[in-house]
């Protein structure tokens, strides 16, 4: 059976929403982090999809740099989460904000 | 991959090695730290002259990038700011006892990742190129690890550049759908040729893209992570953060929108012109009220990038040169501002209100006079650089017929005056707290004079920068 | 067709070979100390049952995420390793390259300590790096 | 010849320089001497350049000096460029003439101020900046002087910056600054698409017969003439004038009188060919011009502050130069800009002199009787006060009058432009003359233990010189009809456009000329008349009553009844007039519509802050909003 592409690309643009509603309401920094994970996946699947639909390996490897990206980020996020936790003994992000107006 | 593209990313290669050897060094503890920005500044150096000693020109890696003199007038841009930034950084870091190699490591890969963001020529490499820098930038921003307004600082960063690049990477998906390619010319092939999915595809594609820079320039209402970042980074970071991503931002959106989506302007110069307009306003308005010099400057850089998007949205050769030309103008003029704060800056983040700038004319006159005049080309009085800038956008803008979109931007541009003159008013009118002369380093004093080379230099005699500014953004048409 | 899927239950068996044989090497080189702590499984020194909202030892962050940093190598790793035939040398020395970035930061991850449990102190804060020595912020290791 | 163009403004910048740098290493009176000297090396300069003008044939007269060629690409062709014609040599002649001796009037006025380096080292940047205003061949350039005499005028209005009201008062006078210069820097842009250059030449060159939509002309004039409106405080935009009376004395006197309000008289003349190309906008200046020149001249009746009386009367002295203009009469707006420039500022010199003298008090209240304890300053003063009143003899008597002709013949006769300008003209005379009478003689208002002074030598000096050239500056320009031969107009001829009309094409005029004169002396004499009724003879009849009472009551009430019909028939309407235009239209209307604006931007600033949560997820929230509004107008469109 072939999964037909626009149910692939409404799957991947279904995860892509719940990423962003998961960093739009999520208080926990590592949660909002993981949500943004979830939307580069949703990114990486529409990618596998138009790969394959286009019959190029273009996306494939767009996915590998994503995933690379993304694993970076984590890295660099989670170190950034640490530190601030060390200082302030919170990753709750409705209790970050010195820095306003 | 042979030797024609090594040649064309040489100046990159340098700056890579250099910034590992950096990392190396300092892991190894051998030479002193107070060494290593001359090996930092030793690998600026050399990829600048690299720039000029091994020109090439045309497409390399498989059509990934593409040299001309589009991406030769950024780089040296780039390595200017970076150099600049570098020097800014030297007795910051060792006033605040962090001098450490990763520092200058990391500035120089987030260079690295502006100058391949010029030289994309294929998603994927501007995709490389902007996180390169992004995420050089928020370890950057968080340095300093102990202070808690650097790491939220850092935190809200990457979380919402996370949050942006997400869109940012839909909409290349969607293109990439749409059209079965990444590569510049081929997008524009697909668009040309009729040979897409849909042009409804192609373009919220491009919608999407469109998110990706405006977050990097701080367009309204993307800009809202660039004033904590700004007043939270470190003040040689706030110089480079407020210059470098703008800059590298402005030119890969430029050279998309001139390569890859030259036959779509239809679909989307109203959200420009609408975006462009309300990120004028928001951030003069917003910047009326701020006493913190380094959130002032923030807002009103988010307010330039709205004047550098009518640019954007004209899309003429002559838009294009104003953008460069403005570009210049307002990086290196910048990067000055940034560097005078960073010099009244006093002890744990204090001396950045209105008030620390008091009588400066009188304790520093040279300093308070190079500040001032920083003041006045941001506001665009002539005879600055930034007054020409600020002509050649908008004359270029009313050529294409965008009349109300400049008489907002007049408009705007006159509300700004207001704000610049503020410190100028306090270092000239009013009487300092205490008489003693500011310390410049010697470091910084290159950057000062580089400043007024520019704000000044290039407001008189502008025309070696108006020919490069031509050429460069000829290349791109 | 079938021949298409040989390789697979041939990779099955050679991993499950590979894997006995590294335990029964391991059962005869280590020495055998058996503690409570060891027989816990993930032998981490945290509960293993109980709520999942405890507070986590912050050193599992840094573990974990130099850990994702080499991960990631593997993914770009196997295109590189499917088309190597095809573009040889070069192909060759590009990962190499990229092997030797990746190198340059697990020395540096080595060098500063963060592959320790319990950190050492970071080896320039004296002499005559005294002056450029950061504050010391690991005191809760 | 012209190749010494660019010293007239290089002395001022080096005086700047030396006085901004090096302050520190130079003492107060060495810096008021470098000033000085800065200004007269730039006054010697001009003067010999007008010399070798004259020494040419009047079609001949321009001097060009190219400094560089700032932007030499392809079709963009911006020169800098400086341009020494009769218009420009007036100009440079007043600023670097009154501006000088209001250099060496401020050593004197000046003397002891902690901050004489600044004040001195601001004031020759703003001489520098006039001078490029006045010299400056291409708009760029002008705009540069344009917004660098106005950052100056900001900078010293708040020169005294101890005091709120002060430090408010320069921040008015910025806004509507800004205001105008909104309306210059669009016309500039607009001007440079149509005709692909911004020398003002070249302009002209291009702009006859050129192919442009029928607005085009009108659109540009009227954007410059906000601008114009702004910088030379005409209605609606001239709220900021009297505020900035906060600054120094010889401030108001160089820029807020004699120089930099008059750059938009001199912005419309220099445009001439623009303007006259554009009708409408020619009649809105005009209206504009005499409605606030009448305006001005009914609230300066009943101001109590001299230098606030002044500031009105500058205003409506401004009011006379548009007038002048909007009918035509350019070169008659210049001449009166040049009149005006010496014996207003000799006013304001004589009145920065009794300030003085008075330890700082500006109440006209608080004066009186100074008639022999200033004779210097009285005496230069009433040359003043007579020459603005247009008394024939004087400067002002010629350069007013030229102007009430021009109104004349503007619609071929009488025309309520014309009779609003005369009656401002009476006014005018009354008003000033309150002001002599109140502040000179009478008896002495002021606090016993004041003892007004004369000023030091190094005021008066610069007193004197003005009030010779207050009298004898009307002389270069007698009109043909009292005999003379219009020296000035025809000096100007070449370049300004001149009106022609059925009247003045008329064999014949002289007659009318002079009937016209004399109406307008009578009319000034008039308003002489009435001051010192009400202000010299009454107050002294008034004690005569006190004393005597009852025997002379009837002689007195007659002549009160005179004095009461007077007050009542004349003065009384236009003092509540007054009241109503400065209370309602100044005050509430205009200032409050300032403000207001000021206020509510300031309040929008905080609402916007507010925005600014400092919490992620705010910021995330609106990052979708964009997105969202992205992908709408995507879809829309």
């Amino acid at each position: 059976m072939v999964v037909p592409l626009h149910h692939i690309i409404a799957i991947s643009g279904l995860l892509f929403t719940i990423g962003v509603v998961g960093v739009l309401f999520r208080r926990s920094a590592i949660i909002v982090f993981m949500s943004v994970e979830i939307m580069l996946n949703a990114v990486n699947l529409a990618f596998v999809a138009f790969s394959r639909y286009h019959g190029s390996v273009d996306g494939q490897v767009f996915v590998f740099f994503i995933m690379t990206l993304a694993a970076a980020e984590v890295a660099v996020g989670l170190a950034i989460i640490i530190a601030l936790y060390r200082n302030l003994r919170t990753a709750d992000l409705s209790e970050i904000h010195e820095l306003k107006h | 991959m042979n030797a024609a593209d090594i040649l064309s990313t040489l100046p990159e290669l340098v700056l890579t090695v250099t910034a590992l050897g950096l990392l190396l060094l300092e892991v190894m503890g051998k030479p002193p730290r107070a060494r290593f920005v001359w090996v930092a500044l030793g690998g600026v150096g050399l990829a600048l002259g690299l720039e000029f000693a091994v020109p090439s020109e045309g497409q390399f890696y498989a059509g990934m990038i593409s040299v001309d003199l589009f991406t030769r007038f950024f780089n040296v841009l780039f390595l200017t700011t970076a150099a600049g930034s570098l020097l800014i950084s030297v007795p910051y870091l060792r006033r605040t006892l962090e001098e450490r190699g990763e520092y200058y490591a990391l500035t120089l890969f987030a260079t690295v990742g502006m100058m391949f963001m010029a030289k994309a020529h294929d998603l994927t490499i501007t995709f490389l190129g902007l996180e390169l820098l992004s995420v050089s930038l928020y370890i950057l921003v968080a340095f300093y690890r102990n202070r808690v307004r650097s790491n939220e600082a850092g935190l809200k960063y990457l979380l919402l550049g996370a949050f942006s690049t997400g869109f940012f990477l839909f909409g290349i998906a969607l293109i990439y759908g749409s059209t079965g390619t990444t590569h510049y010319d081929g997008i524009r092939l697909a668009i040309g040729s009729g040979e897409q999915l849909s042009m409804a595809l192609t373009v919220t594609g491009f919608g999407l893209l469109i998110i990706g820079f405006a977050f990097k320039v701080a367009l309204v209402p993307f800009h809202m992570y660039a004033p904590d970042v700004y007043e939270g980074a470190p003040t040689p970071i706030t110089a480079f953060v407020s210059t470098g991503p703008k800059v590298a931002g402005f030119a890969a959106f430029l050279k998309v929108i001139a390569t890859a989506f030259a036959f779509t302007t239809q679909h989307w110069w109203g959200i420009l012109w609408i975006l462009a307009a309300i990120t004028m306003t928001v951030g003069n308005i917003t910047a009326l009220r701020q006493d913190n010099l380094k959130r002032m400057l923030a807002f009103s850089g988010v307010a330039h990038a709205g004047y550098l998007a009518i640019a954007i949205m004209v899309g003429s050769a002559d838009s294009a040169f104003a953008l460069l030309f403005y570009l210049a103008a307002y990086a290196i003029t910048t990067l000055g501002a940034f560097g005078i704060v960073s010099l009244i800056e006093g002890e744990d983040e204090s001396g950045l209100d209105m008030d620390s700038y008091r009588g400066l004319a009188r304790r520093s006159p040279y300093l308070a006079g190079v500040f001032a005049l920083i003041m006045l080309s941001l506001a665009g009085f002539p005879p600055t650089a930034g007054f020409l800038g600020k002509f050649f956008i908008f004359s270029a803008a009313i050529d294409e017929g965008y009349t109300w979109l400049v008489i907002i931007a007049v408009v705007n541009s006159l509300i700004s005056v207001y704000y610049y003159l503020r410190p100028v008013v306090a270092m000239y009118m009013q009487e300092p707290a205490d008489e003693s002369a500011v310390a410049v380093p010697a470091f910084i004093v290159p950057v000062l004079l580089l400043v007024v080379l520019v704000a000044l230099g290039l407001g008189l005699f502008p025309m070696s920068l108006v020919k490069n500014s031509i050429a460069a953004a000829g290349s791109l048409f | 067709m079938y021949n298409d899927f040989a390789p697979i239950p041939i990779f099955i068996i050679l991993s499950v070979v590979f894997i006995a044989f590294a335990l029964f090497l391991q059962h005869l080189i280590a020495p055998a100390k058996r503690s409570a702590l060891k027989d816990s499984p993930y032998e981490c020194g945290e509960e293993v049952e109980g709520s999942a909202w405890v507070q986590f030892n912050i050193r599992f962050y840094v573990i974990a995420l130099i850990f994702i940093v080499f991960e990631v190598e593997v993914v770009l790793l196997f295109p590189w390793a499917v088309v190597f035939k095809e573009l040889g040398l070069i192909a060759f020395v590009e990962m190499v390259v990229f092997l030797g970035i990746l190198t340059v930061g697990l020395v540096a991850v080595w060098r500063r300590g963060d592959l320790d449990w319990v950190k050492m102190v970071v080896p320039y804060g004296q002499g005559r790096y005294a002056k450029l020595a950061q504050p010391q912020d690991d005191v809760d290791h | 010849m012209s190749d010494t163009l660019y010293l007239i403004t290089l002395f001022p910048l080096v005086g700047f320089l030396v006085n901004g740098l090096l302050g520190r290493w130079i003492s107060e009176r060495q810096s008021g001497l470098i000033a000085s000297l800065a200004v007269l090396g730039s006054l010697l300069v001009s003067a010999q350049l007008l010399l070798g003008l004259l020494a040419r044939p009047a079609e001949d007269r321009l001097f060009v000096q190219l400094l560089f060629a700032w932007i030499p690409v392809g079709d963009l062709n911006i020169d800098v460029m400086y341009r020494f014609d009769p218009l420009t040599a007036v100009m440079t002649l007043v600023i670097t003439g009154v501006g000088l001796l209001i250099h060496i009037y401020s050593l004197g006025y000046m003397r002891g101020d902690p901050g004489i380096r600044r004040y001195y080292a601001f004031l020759n940047l703003f001489t520098f900046m006039m001078l490029n205003l006045v010299l400056a061949d291409n708009l760029v350039l002008l705009f540069m002087g344009w917004e660098g005499v106005g950052l100056c005028s900001y900078l010293l209005i708040g020169f005294w910056f101890a005091d709120e009201a002060k430090a408010r008062a320069g921040l008015k006078a910025f806004i509507v600054n800004r205001i105008g210069d909104a309306g210059f820097i669009i016309a500039m842009v607009l001007l440079f698409h149509q005709f692909g250059t911004l020398s003002m030449s070249e302009m002209a060159g291009k702009a006859e017969g050129a192919l442009v939509g029928p607005n085009f002309f009108t659109i540009v004039t009227l954007l410059l003439l906000v601008g114009a409106i702004g910088k030379s405080a005409q209605i609606p935009l001239f709220v900021w004038l009297p505020d900035a009376m906060a600054g120094p004395t010889p401030v108001s006197a160089l820029i807020h009188a004699a120089t930099m309000v008059t750059a938009g008289v001199y912005l419309i003349v220099r445009n001439s060919l623009l303007f006259s190309l554009a009708p409408t906008t020619m009649a809105t200046v005009a209206a504009i011009g005499v409605l606030t020149a009448f305006l001005a001249a009914t609230i300066a009746m009943t101001q109590t502050d001299i230098k606030k009386v002044l500031a009105y009367s500058t205003i409506s002295q401004l009011g006379y130069m548009f007038m002048a203009v909007g009918v035509g009469a350019f070169s008659a707006g210049i001449f009166h800009l040049m009149t005006h420039a010496f014996f207003k500022a000799l006013l304001f010199l004589g009145a920065g002199s009794v300030i003085h003298g008075l330890d700082g008090e500006q109440e006209l209240g608080k004066m009186g009787g100074l008639k022999h304890r200033m004779p210097g300053t009285h005496w230069t003063m009433l040359i003043g006060v007579l020459a603005i009143s247009g008394i024939p003899g004087l400067s002002g008597f010629f350069s007013k009058d030229e102007i009430l002709w021009g109104a004349f013949i503007w619609h071929d006769g009488v025309n309520w432009i014309w009779l609003l300008g005369i009656m401002t003209a009476g006014l005018t005379a009354f008003y000033m003359f309150r002001l002599y009478f109140l502040v000179f003689h009478g008896p002495a208002r002021w606090p016993g233990d004041t003892q007004p002074h004369e000023s030091p030598s190094v005021m008066t000096i610069p007193l004197t010189l003005l009030a010779y050239l207050a009298i004898l500056g009307g002389y270069v320009g007698i009109p043909e009809a009292l005999g003379g031969i219009n020296r000035f107009h025809h000096f100007l001829a070449p370049v300004v456009i001149s009106y022609h009309t059925a009247i003045a094409a008329a064999p014949n005029t002289r007659p009318l000329e002079l009937l016209l004169m004399a109406v307008s002396t009578v009319v000034s004499l008039g308003g002489v008349y009435y001051a010192y009724r009400i202000y010299r003879v009454q107050p002294a009849l008034a004690e005569q009553l006190a004393r005597r009472l009852r025997p002379l009551y009837g002689l007195s009430r007659n002549r009160y009844y005179v004095d009461e019909f007077y007050q009542a028939v004349v003065v009384r309407p236009f003092q509540k007039l007054s009241g109503l235009c400065w209370n309602w239209f100044d005050v509430r209307a205009i200032d409050g519509l300032v403000n207001a604006s000021a206020r509510s931007i300031a309040r929008l600033s905080g609402v916007v802050r507010q925005l600014q949560s400092g919490l992620i997820q705010h910021y995330a929230s609106l990052i979708l909003l964009g997105v969202i509004f992205i992908m709408l107008y995507i879809t829309m469109g």
